[in-house]
């Protein structure tokens, strides 16, 4: 059975130049980046050639990146450390509803410690108002975070906006950059970001391994305690070989990022039109073109989405959903209630998301079978059946 | 393929080869749990003749182990008397399918619940003749 | 020029059989283990195998062992997270003068938040006396941290007794075993011990992944909050590759720790020897049997460590030293000067490791080229004349 | 080999091959700065004739930094007049050696101290003639 892959907003496959560049510092230039020797050496110029090229990237200074074991940790880090630098200040903090867990569950940490936060309602396409930021923001807010773009629903955020409000105000502005870093264009100083997360996984680099932007003169503690690495701002031995090849997938992704997303558009609006013709009473969640180029999340109404994951990975392809039943949590996912789908149709939701190594066949495939699985899911169905009576 | 999020074998079998999927026209009664909200919905028929459930069909609206659970349900029920179906336990529906993942436990309560239900109506409806 | 590595205690070249590994999972096996669909179960798989031999090879249970990005992250994570689940029940802490960084950093921290640290003294050797740990407890006292041996100086800590202490007194203990982890037998109920944390990059395993043990009961809060990977404990994407690659450093360590062990010491004691016996004023830090198999830590007298680093760097040897000069807080290790060493005799230390890729002739080869440079650095040194005078 | 710490090649030339190790006997000035504790001692001893330093040397307990800014200078020093030789700025050694990392910018501090205060030695001993 051929096996597609679709679920590229969970993770990439790693690219293989990606591969090529790592390899060499595994075992050949092994040495600790912190160590004086020319073992040690050699490793610290490999991480701080990466540094260049990411900063670079989107146009900060080398010393506004610091590595992190991924994009968890730098919303983390970015959260914390700048609570914790600031918490003279103020203590209060504006976010949105449709954040990836890992700001929402550190936000709701820190309210534990005291922390008063915001959590701005998005329209129907998961879109944040950015009058409403400014409306939210007191003479006690000391951090804006609002994601670039979101994982589930694609939609992209008015970020540079908000950055703009957040500036004039005089208050820290992070974002959550993870689905957008090597796939849209990024530059800090365009979008008025003082923090930026992204993680390399997601983008064609390794597993494990992510960065977070600090604008210079950002007031922020330490979130990794320990050695001096990352001038004294992040704790632990380098992850070279993942270092190495992120800033390589940062490379690949410089030179492919505008023709890729070109493709993957077209394929997009094609998923979507198929399946919205093809399967009634189905219906697009976020916005139509302020999407993600690679995003088609679908609510099917009248079934449930892991029964539908099961069904298309029978059939060899991998895709997601934000159906209660795939977390432990046995919640739908907040982002779809949070655009306002009842309960039932949250649960009913496919994500789709294509990637570098995705074929146009893959999108005709997914049509040919998603419609029979349905159906098949369909007469099971106690909803299906009292609608159409 | 690896077993998909912990699915033994026999979840998988009757996911994809659900048993007495359906409505029975004039049932001798009906279960019906569940809600929306929390994802899954179950509808129970069973079709009784001289106190022995001879006919069981499901509908339900859920995740891989909402469907199997069901579809193990009618098969258990089938051939026994009503004493002897309420019998049934969440635990056995969930052992006949080789276990569930432990996030995966409600589903085998609500074919449970879906069960007495059914058995109860069927009681009710005897109870009004 | 031949190059030797000797600062195996810094990191470690990931063993080629640990690479190849790794390999398939940059791309081949490349899903998201929290994804539902084959291609994310396949990489989950892999990661509960390594999570399997790993628990194995220390005594504990599967759903004990929480993956980290390394070290550091475990160190914070266990102090962090138990301090913040048992504040209600106590306000202290005890650990040691010569920890690691980021155990240190982290208590500093903590100490902020208005925790109150206890930093027991060492003997000579650098050995902490588990008396003293008994007197330290008081009915606030609600964790312990000790090392399980030292990463400059090699001391092995007495840490079953102290386990045993803690465990009569009802207090959490945890153990930086970083060090000794695939180097020396490590069971977690002979130890006594409620948390451990390894660093895969210190036992041929890839750097930017390790794990922290966690007792089963242990109350202890999340340090990296998001999702809900490694059971609600550790939130991020797994770095799959880095897991699969620990595991097999493990794998490797069980069959070779202890062969490679009876080697190491015996180039270990052929190299202080050496040092002993061909350099006047020479001393060795550290316990001299209680010790890593693979750390030779001496000073030098009346000579400053970079420059001895960067002469050995020269001639193609590879090591480190305590001295101030090689840090950025321009202070001497905290360890040499815990251990009672003068600051000028602290400057002056060298630290050979040795490990599964060293010969026999990198001892000898040492032990010819370090008395030159000695002779070199004195001839320059005013300190050196002084005393001969 | 890669640059080590982000040292010149000047500075390494230095630090692998310093110029003027040693002592002078009797010299016309001598300074001692630094202490064992912060890890860098440097002496430099100067020969003056005719208010020219004809001579210089060193001796240096401490980093590769503290080395090669021990030896550039008193290469600098030579042949300059004591005037000369006063207007030497701890910046001029540095960037005679090409630059030094920022933690190690106080050596040529250090160096700098050892060079005034050999001059007040010398100018002392003058005085004192
Ligand atoms: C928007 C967003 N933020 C943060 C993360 C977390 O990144 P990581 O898993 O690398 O920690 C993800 C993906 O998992 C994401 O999609
Ligand atoms: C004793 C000890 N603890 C902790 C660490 C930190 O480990 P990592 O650098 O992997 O974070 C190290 C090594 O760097 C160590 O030697």
């Amino acid at each position: 059975m051929k096996r597609i892959y679709m679920d590229y907003a969970a993770t990439t496959p790693t690219d293989p130049e990606v591969i090529k560049a790592m390899t060499p510092y595994f075992n050949e230039i092994c040495g600790n980046p912190s160590s004086l020797h020319s073992f040690g050496q050699e490793a610290k110029h490999a991480v701080e050639e990466a540094r260049g090229v990411i900063a670079l990237f989107i146009g900060a200074g080398g010393d506004e990146i610091v590595f992190t074991s991924g994009g968890t940790e730098g919303n983390n880090y970015a959260l914390k450390g700048v609570v914790n630098a600031n918490i003279e200040r103020g203590n209060h903090i504006i976010t949105s509803s449709v954040e990836h867990h890992c700001v929402t569950e550190t936000c709701k940490f820190l309210e534990t410690r005291g922390l008063k936060v915001t959590y701005l309602p998005v329209d129907k396409y998961g879109v944040v108002d950015p009058e409403e930021v400014k409306k939210a923001i007191t003479d006690k807010t000391i951090l804006i975070s609002i994601m670039h773009a979101n994982n589930e629903i694609g939609t992209i955020e008015p970020v540079a906006e908000i950055g703009k409000i957040a500036k004039e105000a005089g208050v820290y502005f992070h974002t959550d950059a993870v689905q957008t870093f090597g796939h849209l264009p990024i530059n800090v100083d365009e979008l008025n970001v003082d923090l930026l997360s992204a993680s390399a996984h997601k983008l064609y680099g390794p597993k494990g391994v992510g960065m977070l932007y600090i604008r210079k003169g950002t007031r922020i503690k330490s979130f990794m305690h320990g050695g001096d690495q990352e001038n004294g701002r992040r704790a632990s031995t380098h992850n070279v070989s993942g270092i190495v090849g992120f800033g390589k997938a940062v490379e690949l992704a410089k030179e492919s990022m505008e023709n890729e997303a070109v493709i993957q558009t077209k394929w997009r609006d094609k998923l979507i039109k198929g399946i919205l013709d093809k399967i009634e009473s189905s219906r697009l969640n976020g916005h139509p073109v302020k999407r993600l180029p690679n995003n088609v999340n679908v609510s099917v109404e009248y079934i449930e989405g892991e029964s539908m994951i099961l069904n298309l990975d029978m059939e060899g392809v991998a895709c997601s959903t934000g159906s209660a039943c795939t977390s432990s949590s046995l919640e739908p996912s907040h982002v779809l209630l949070a655009i306002g789908l009842p309960h039932e149709i949250a649960h009913g939701s496919l994500r789709f998301t294509v990637g570098r190594f995705s074929k146009e066949y893959d999108i005709d495939y997914v049509l040919e079978i998603l419609p029979k699985i349905v159906s098949k899911l369909r007469a099971m169905s106690p909803l299906y059946k009292k609608e159409k009576i | 393929m690896v077993d998909i999020k912990n699915y033994s074998e026999k979840v998988m079998e009757h996911f994809k080869n659900p048993r007495n999927v359906g409505e029975i026209d004039n049932p001798s009664g009906i279960g019906k749990v569940g809600n929306p909200i929390c994802g899954d919905i179950m509808e129970l028929y069973i079709k009784v003749e001289g106190n022995v459930i001879v006919d069981a069909k499901f509908k339900t609206f859920g995740c891989g182990a909402a469907i199997a659970t069901s579809s193990m349900v009618t098969e258990l029920v089938k051939g026994k008397t009503v004493e002897e179906a309420l019998q049934i336990s969440n635990k056995a529906v969930a052992e006949a399918l080789g276990g569930l993942p432990p996030i995966k436990m409600h589903c085998s309560v609500l074919a449970e619940q879906a069960l007495t239900s059914a058995i109860e109506d069927y009681k009710k409806k005897q109870g009004n003749k």
